[in-house]
């Protein structure tokens, strides 16, 4: 059988795609796994572990269970927006992967294989993704027709704004270095000397230029802008300690109040997946994605072909899973915040903050080069 | 290949759905909504002429009107908070208050 | 000092000061009538340095006017501040002049809140009609013109009599207003061919013939003209306004409310810029002239309110003035604007008449009064005067304009029935001399009435006689003197009866009459005729081309 | 010193003074005391237009100048619009310093509005990219909603900036549109471009139909007929000096930047245009002074008069482009005049809460403030076209520049409709000049009156604490400002005349300027 | 392929455009406009400007109607009426906006053959992105526009706070 190149692609990249989703899928759940362990572990307590050597099976159980559950629809509520909603959140929760490259440049037939696409506005693809995931939010809580689910609803969308600009502002330092917005681009431009060269660190390192072999100084000095993009990040996945419009406290338990069975198990997943997509992205803007944080000191092609395709992924893997863990860690640490409290922190010190950052970068920029 | 008028006269319907929904629709918001249609017909245009053309001017010209789309909403919307409050109905029919 | 440079200037900015000053000083006991009196007998005395010095500044002046005084004012479009007179306008502003402090006399106790707003209003009043008779362009003229109306507006609007004040003020500034804003196109329409707004140049172009217009435009033109001109005379069927306005406006006010302004403007544009479209429409002039003497005398013979029959003698009077001036004969235009100034002075002098009476009893209404002949003797005296003044007494000043009117009449070629017309016209005055006469006989000897019964009443006192003694010498002056005056009125009617008589036969020349007879009487349609063709470029190219070639 | 400086920044000098000065309110009012006056803020305001506009007069001696790469253009044109849009915020201000004190607690950001949106319209008439105007228009329309919207306690307030917010916004829309159908026909947004490659364009249809969407959108602007509808809620609901900013200053800006579209952009389409707004003229004289003639509130008549005054100033386009171009200038520094003198005036008769309304309101006005009625009585008589008034130089020298162009049709329909429109003004003239009526008590009377036509005045009637007029000083300086302005443009129009023939001369197209000289003599007669 | 494209996406435009029209419930309308705009975003994508693209979805659909959506939410809009004044508006209305369709439509069809064809990626693309010329020309030709934009946002949020803010 004798494909055209376009047939290759077509098939590649559906082929990809199903793998990607098969793996985020799955890490999805045993993201939540590893949660419960961990807060476990803290709260001194075990977590699940019945299910399986040490629970590992708790997360397949758990999706049995929500999948056999009667899947229950109140009488009130708007039918047609109170089903699209958790599609929306989970679609574009796993959407945005699409654009994040995985590893190193690795193509069969001029298709590159550890990424879906390569989009040469990867980032505000990401951006535009993350931003309708909030319709998902709005409409579950108002379709619900509880006012509990309403509030929760429209607390998670004025926070989803507000905190959006600072996310997006804090990202500008990034691209202001890379000169790009293609996420392989800005991987790149942060490779060259290891961990020193990310766009959060920067120090003095070995250029190989023109001239010879000097000593300059490399990398961004983003830590600012990390940080600002942490936090604004984990107000967009509306967990803690930003996590209000879930508050069970106050508003039963927000805007999926009313959702039961798959339709819950799929803001579920949209949330854990969303935390997965900030820790890529987290990972590929301020930590070098898939390069090794060693830099040259391990050579280019250390281990073959096959291993120097692998390597960068493993770096990329377990970069972001040191994310989750943070994720996991500050959830389990840091008590929620007030309302008027996030508002005044998204707009009073996050937006003037990124904007120093964007300053700051610009002008380093302007007269360094 | 698809000729540029496609893209005009798509424009064109989708503007004049916008008048259309502009003159019918009772709700405010929703009438402001149409604003936003016509609005995204004239980008539209504006894009397919910078095709046309082959200008990047066009479509810069539809950057800064998403710019002011939005700063329009901002205010728009709060007007529409304030008319809330003083008059609890977003009708259109019943902003009459001034009609000798 | 040589003041004649100018006189016009002062003559026409000390009231325009006086009323900045009176709207400056306090609203308290009588300052404010006694600086109107004083600004108003100021410029007075400044108008009687006109005819003084006439005959000594027309000597010098190349122009036919005098006093003339020309600054350029708005550089593009071209509008110069050009004053001047001649004869007849010089004869007007001392006419005002005396009119004004006379005004303020009868509104002395007439008037007693808001007297600042009156008296200010009752000077800008009197800046306007002067800056009317003394304006040599055209749209000099025209904002003094527009401007007149103003004060008088809000004159009425304010010191009305009745409930229906503010009605007869909008009435009077709607029926002047509109005829006017078409007028202004036609101003506008002249400046376009022309390309000036002089007056003297513009009498120049035409009697040269050299106005580049289409003869309908000019015809049209012409009736823009006449008809603003006509409705602020008012000529007979234009006279709504008339009657309210008349019995709502306050004394001074309906003193120099009718007849001057208008009848002024057609004979100084009218006849001076459109002379052969005026020697045309002439007949229907004529015509209406007579039939306005007949309607306002016998309107005026069934009135009960004085003030109404002095409105409806008033249009009467002015028809006669229209018959005369439209005939075109030297007789005829030199006793229109001779009577003018007649009616100026026996006009004001009835309605001063009558606002005394209203001081006394609070009313206009015949019935109630009567029998207060004996009474009072100077009033009915100064009364029968003014009411045979009116009726043209010979030896009174009326006389001699009527007469002259009637002999113009009797001569004119331009209608084919001339002697009809002037049997109407005389008529006109028996009639006149019948409703003149009853009222006084109503007013003063029949039985008392139940108003003159109630209320005291009292003879004239001194401001009154200072108010009425003047246009009493004055009747007699100019109905036994009446060269002195018609010395500087005669040059210009004879000038326009001459306008286009080349044989004294026919006053329009065989050339032209053919053209004449094609263009027949503008319909209403016209305009809009006019104006499609005027809107293409060709056209518009005609007329560039005629103005080159006139050039 | 002007020769050190670029253009860049001489060019925009007074825009940049009104923004930082619009930025250093913002910056003060959260610095004041919730209670404290915000008059400090509203005088620096005062300061900062007064030298925009000074700085703007003074550009005047350093000729054109081009900046921003050909976006901006400040020739004698620009700047005459900028004088005029300048001199009408200082008044305004003037006006409303004492108005919304106490009232309002944000009187601080109605300043800063108020700059900003000075900016816009400044822009707007400097422009020649498209973009720029647009963005101009943006700034100034969107300061206009929110100021109309002030009161917000009142309903009729808000509803008339939402009125006014939803329509401006559909005509943004169609002007849009217009500049994206030119961008088509031309493949540029600048003026100068667009001129210089329609002659060459392949697709003269698109043209025409931009001017067609362009003139819509303006149109919605300046409250052309039949284009007007917004127009009377809008300024009887917006605060009275509110209205007399906003129904004269973005109107001038934006008849600057239609007449500069028009007469320098599509100077070659001029046969086509003029007859569209030959129509857009008519339909507003017309309808402008029959609708004005049925109304009894007296801001909605005079917003019917607006419309009115816009055709008016239209019929100016029919002329020639020497002529209308000035004409136009003219007619609106002259309206702006009158207008603003006019809402001054209805500022301080009515107050904060406004129950002087109907021309019936107003009976007897004279009496209680002779001063007051004698100016406003002076400003309509100048709306009427009485002579030695703005207002009847303005008609003048528009219908003068008409008919020169050979339009007698349009100037006939005009000056009739004028004669015709001197009605609705005459009636509350003569209202003011008469004595109030003995029997019926003025205020409760009004009271009634405001009741019914807006429910929040019931609530709370009589919390607005009427400032004495004594405070008021500045607003009556304002006023004599007005008349003062009124009365010069009236009597010695010639330095403003001179002004706006040589803007006109300056904004003709090289090849139409030779054939077209201004109105005088020498050109009608040889 | 760049015809496939238009037709879907230009069909989904229509449709939810005339969704957005026909729909009561505001929230509906809201949610049919957004689908618009997102197959605008691809159709510009499909013209050549990934970034307007991306820009649409951010600014329109991500920020301008998640803010109409908040606003209908927050003030619990509910279905319109059909009233008189909307009877009044169909039968002025869609006489006049069919009349300004034919115009438009007939103008560019006429145009047709000035305006020439689309490609996939347009000239503008070459492969490669348009961003640079897009950024070049906003920091040069457009500085001022720009620049200035932020006075327009300075005055949109002062409005919005004056006018949102409860009087006390």
């Amino acid at each position: 059988m004798h494909l055209s190149d376009f047939q290759i692609f077509l098939l590649l990249t559906i082929l990809k795609i199903v793998v990607v989703l098969v793996i985020m899928l799955t890490s999805v759940a045993y993201t939540v796994l590893l949660e419960r362990k961990v807060i476990g572990l803290i709260q001194n307590r075990w977590g699940p572990s019945r299910v399986g050597p040490f629970g590992l099976l708790q997360p397949l159980v758990d999706g049995i269970k929500l999948f056999l559950k009667e899947d229950l629809m109140p009488m009130a509520v708007e039918r047609p927006l109170f089903v699209i909603a958790p599609v929306i959140a989970l679609s574009c929760a796993l959407v945005s992967i699409s654009v994040v490259p995985f590893g190193n440049v690795f193509t069969y037939r001029g298709v590159s294989l550890f990424e879906i696409s390569d989009i040469n506005i990867g980032l505000l693809v990401i951006l535009g993704i993350t931003s309708i995931g909030v319709y998902g939010i709005a409409l579950s809580g108002w379709s619900s027709n509880n006012k509990y689910s309403l509030l929760g609803s429209l607390r998670a969308s004025a926070q989803l704004i507000s905190y959006e600009l600072a996310l997006g502002l804090s990202l500008v330092g990034v691209v202001l270095r890379a000169g790009s917005l293609r996420l392989r681009d800005i991987v790149d431009s942060q490779s060259a000397h290891g961990a020193l060269s990310w766009n959060i660190f920067g120090g003095p390192a070995r250029v190989h230029g023109a001239g010879g072999t000097t000593w300059a100084i490399v990398g961004g000095f983003q830590i600012l802008g990390f940080f600002i993009y942490l936090m604004a990040a984990y107000a967009e996945t509306n967990r803690a300690p930003f996590d209000l419009p879930e508050a069970e406290s106050e508003l039963v338990a927000g805007y999926h109040t009313e959702y039961s069975s798959m339709k819950f198990a799929m803001f579920f997943m949209a949330e854990y997946a969303n935390m997965i997509t900030v820790s890529c992205v987290a990972t590929l803007l301020f930590f070098g994605g898939a390069s090794s944080p060693l830099g040259h000191l391990l050579p280019d092609n250390f281990g073959g072909t096959f291993l120097s395709a692998i390597f960068p992924i493993l770096w990329f893997v377990f970069k972001v899973f040191c994310f989750l863990f943070l994720y996991i860690w500050v959830r389990s640490t840091l008590p929620r915040f007030r309302y008027d409290q996030l508002m005044s922190f998204g707009w009073k010190f996050l937006l003037p903050a990124a904007m120093l950052n964007i300053v700051l970068t610009s002008l380093v920029l302007a007269f360094h080069g | 290949m698809v000729p540029i008028y496609y893209y005009l006269v798509l424009a064109a319907i989708l503007f004049c759905i916008g008048i259309g929904s502009f003159l019918i629709k009772r709700n405010i918001i929703t009438v402001f909504m149409s604003i936003e249609l016509m609005l995204n017909a004239v980008n539209l245009t504006f894009v397919a002429f910078a095709h046309a053309h082959d200008n990047v001017h066009g479509q810069i010209f539809v950057f800064f009107v998403m710019v002011v789309a939005a700063a329009e909403a901002a205010v728009g919307l709060a007007i529409i908070i304030a008319i809330f409050r003083t008059r609890q109905t977003l009708d259109v029919d019943s902003m009459n208050l001034m009609k000798n | 000092m040589n003041v004649n440079p100018i006189i016009l200037s002062l003559i026409l900015f000390t009231p325009l000061v006086g009323a900045v000053v009176l709207a400056l000083l306090p609203d308290r006991g009588r300052i404010q009538q006694w600086a109107a009196l004083i600004v108003t007998l100021i410029t007075f005395g400044m108008t009687l340095h006109l005819p003084a010095h006439f005959q000594q500044a027309h000597t010098t002046a190349a122009s036919a006017f005098a006093f003339e005084q020309n600054h350029l004012w708005i550089a593009s479009p071209l509008i110069h501040y050009h004053l001047g007179v001649d004869g007849l306008s010089m004869w007007l502003l001392v006419l005002s002049g005396l009119l004004a402090p006379l005004g303020v006399l009868a509104s002395w106790n007439a008037i007693t809140s808001r007297k600042k707003l009156f008296y200010t209003l009752f000077l800008l009043q009197q800046v306007a009609m002067l800056g009317v008779f003394a304006s040599l362009d055209l749209f000099l003229y025209y904002a003094f013109w527009e401007l007149a109306l103003v004060p008088m507006t809000i004159l009425i609007a304010t010191f009305g009599r009745t409930e229906k004040r503010r009605h007869a003020a909008i009435k009077y500034f709607l029926y002047a207003f509109i005829p006017s804003a078409v007028m202004l196109i036609a101003v506008i329409w002249l400046y376009v061919v022309t390309g000036t707004f002089d007056v003297p140049r513009l009498m120049a172009l035409a009697a040269a013939h050299a106005i580049p217009g289409s003869s309908t435009a000019m015809w049209l033109a012409s009736l823009a003209f006449l008809l603003a001109f006509a409705v602020k005379v008012p000529v007979f069927p234009l006279h709504g306004w008339l009657s309210d306005a008349v019995s709502e406006a306050p004394t001074a006010a309906v003193m120099v409310l009718a007849g001057k302004l208008g009848l002024y403007s057609i004979v100084r544009f009218s006849f001076g810029i459109f002379p052969e479209q005026s020697h045309r429409i002439a007949p229907l002039m004529i015509a209406l002239g007579a039939i306005g003497i007949v309607y306002g005398a016998c309107i005026a013979l069934v009135q009960n309110d004085l003030k109404k029959l002095a409105a409806y003698s008033t249009l009467g009077h002015l028809g006669f003035i229209t018959l005369g001036i439209f005939t075109f004969t030297v007789n005829g235009l030199d006793g229109g604007m001779y009577q003018i100034l007649n009616h100026g002075i026996s006009g004001s002098a009835m309605f001063l008449m009558m606002g005394f009476l209203y001081e006394r009893y609070g009313t206009y209404d015949m019935r109630e009064l009567g029998g207060i002949a004996g009474k009072f003797p100077w009033l009915v005296t100064m009364f029968v005067l003014t009411a045979l003044s009116n009726v043209g007494l010979p030896m009174l000043n009326s006389f001699v304009g009527e007469f002259l009117i009637l002999s113009g009449t009797a001569g004119t070629t331009l209608t084919a029935h001339p002697m009809l017309w002037t049997t109407i016209a005389t008529t006109g005055v028996i009639f006149s001399a019948g409703y003149l006469l009853t009222m006084i006989q109503r007013t003063f000897y029949a039985d008392l009435g139940s108003t003159t019964a109630e209320k005291p009443g009292w003879d004239m006192c001194a401001r009154e006689h200072v108010a009425m003694w003047p246009l009493v010498i004055l009747f007699l002056v100019m109905g036994v003197a009446s060269p002195l005056f018609m010395r500087a009125l005669d040059p210009i009617g004879v000038h326009y009866a001459g306008y286009t008589v080349t044989t004294e036969s026919s006053p329009i020349r065989h050339s032209e009459s053919e053209s004449y007879s094609q263009t027949a009487m503008p319909k209403p349609g016209m305009v809009s005729e006019y104006a499609s063709v005027s809107d293409t470029a060709q056209h518009r190219a005609q007329v560039l081309a005629a103005v080159g070639g006139a050039r | 010193m002007p020769t050190t400086l670029s253009n860049n920044v001489l060019a925009l000098l007074p825009e940049y003074i009104l923004t930082i000065v619009g930025v250093l309110i913002m910056l003060g009012e959260p610095l004041l005391p919730a209670g404290r006056t915000r008059k400090p803020l509203g005088w620096l305001a005062i300061l900062g237009a007064i030298a925009a506009t000074g700085v703007s007069f003074w550009q005047l001696h350093l000729g054109v100048m081009n900046a921003f790469s050909d976006s901006i253009r400040v020739d004698a044109y620009s700047i005459f619009f900028q004088v005029v849009i300048g001199a009408v915020v200082v008044i305004s201000l003037l006006a409303s310093l004492d108005y919304f004190e106490g009232n309002s607690s944000h009187a601080g950001e109605y300043y800063a509005l108020v700059c900003f949106g000075a900016v816009g319209m400044m822009l707007m008439s400097c422009s020649t990219e498209l973009l720029m105007v647009f963005i101009g228009l943006e700034i100034s329309s969107i300061s206009t909603y929110i100021m109309a919207g002030f009161r917000k306690g009142q309903g009729t307030a808000t509803e008339s900036s939402l009125k006014y917010f939803l329509l401006g916004s559909f005509a943004t829309a169609f002007f849009l549109y217009g500049i994206a159908l030119t961008f088509g026909a031309t493949g540029s947004t600048n003026i100068n471009v667009v001129a210089a490659a329609l002659p060459h364009t392949n697709s003269p249809v698109l043209a025409v139909l931009a001017i067609a969407m362009i003139i819509i959108g303006i149109g919605f602007k300046v409250s052309a007929a039949p284009f007007h509808v917004w127009t009377p809620d809008v300024y009887q609901g917006a605060p009275p000096p509110v209205v007399g900013l906003m129904s004269t200053a973005p109107k001038a800006a934006a008849f600057a930047v239609l007449l500069r579209i028009l007469y320098s952009g599509y100077a070659i389409d001029q046969p086509r245009w003029q007859i569209l707004m030959a129509i857009l003229s008519v339909l507003s004289m017309c309808i402008g002074n029959f609708g004005a003639l049925m109304q009894r509130d007296v801001k909605r008549m005079l917003a019917y008069s607006s419309i009115a005054h816009a055709g008016y100033l239209i019929a100016a386009f029919t002329a020639l482009p020497a002529d209308g171009i000035a004409a136009a200038a003219f007619y609106s520094a002259s309206y702006a005049a009158m207008n603003v003198g006019a809402f001054i005036v209805i500022t301080l008769v009515s107050g904060y809460s406004e129950r002087v309304r109907t021309g019936d309101d107003y009976t007897g006005l004279a009496q209680e403030h002779p001063v007051l009625g004698a100016a406003f009585s002076f400003f309509l008589l100048s709306m009427i076209g009485i002579p030695f008034t703005a207002g009847f130089f303005g008609k003048f020298y528009v219908f003068t520049a008409v008919m020169h162009s050979g339009h007698v049709k349009l100037a006939l329909i005009g000056l009739v409709n004028s004669g015709i429109g001197c009605y609705y003004y005459l009636r509350l003239i003569t209202r003011i000049y008469s004595t109030a009526n003995a029997t019926k008590s003025s205020s409760s009377a009004d009271f009634e009156l405001a009741a019914e036509t807006d429910p929040a005045l019931i609530a709370a009637p009589l919390n607005f604490p009427m400032p004495a007029v004594s405070l008021r000083i500045p607003a009556y300086v304002a006023l004599a400002a007005a008349a003062l302005a009124t009365l010069a443009l009236g009597i010695a129009p010639n330095g403003v005349l001179r002004m706006a023939q040589s803007a006109a001369i300056a904004t003709t197209p090289a090849n139409a300027a030779n054939q077209i000289t201004p109105i005088s003599p020498s050109s009608t007669l040889r | 392929m760049q015809l496939a494209l238009f037709i879907i996406f230009a069909v989904l435009c229509v449709v939810f455009a005339l969704n957005f029209l026909f729909q009561r419930h505001p929230i509906n309308s809201a949610l049919s406009l957004i689908v618009v705009m997102m197959s605008l975003a691809v159709i510009y994508w499909t013209l050549g400007a990934e970034f307007l693209a991306a820009a649409q979805v951010i600014v329109y659909s991500g920020a301008v109607m998640v803010l109409f959506t908040f606003v209908i939410m927050l003030l619990n809009a509910g279905e319109e009426e059909r009233t008189r004044g909307s009877k009044i508006a169909y039968i002025v209305g869609i006489p006049g906006v069919i009349a300004v369709f034919a115009l438009l439509a007939y103008t560019f069809v006429h145009e047709h053959s000035t305006l020439g064809m689309a490609h996939l990626g347009g000239h503008l693309n070459n492969g490669v992105s348009n961003l640079e010329e897009v950024s070049r020309i906003l920091f040069t030709d457009m500085l001022l526009p720009f620049e200035v934009t932020s006075i327009l946002i300075l005055v949109a949020i002062l409005g919005a706070v004056v006018l949102a803010r409860k009087e006390h």
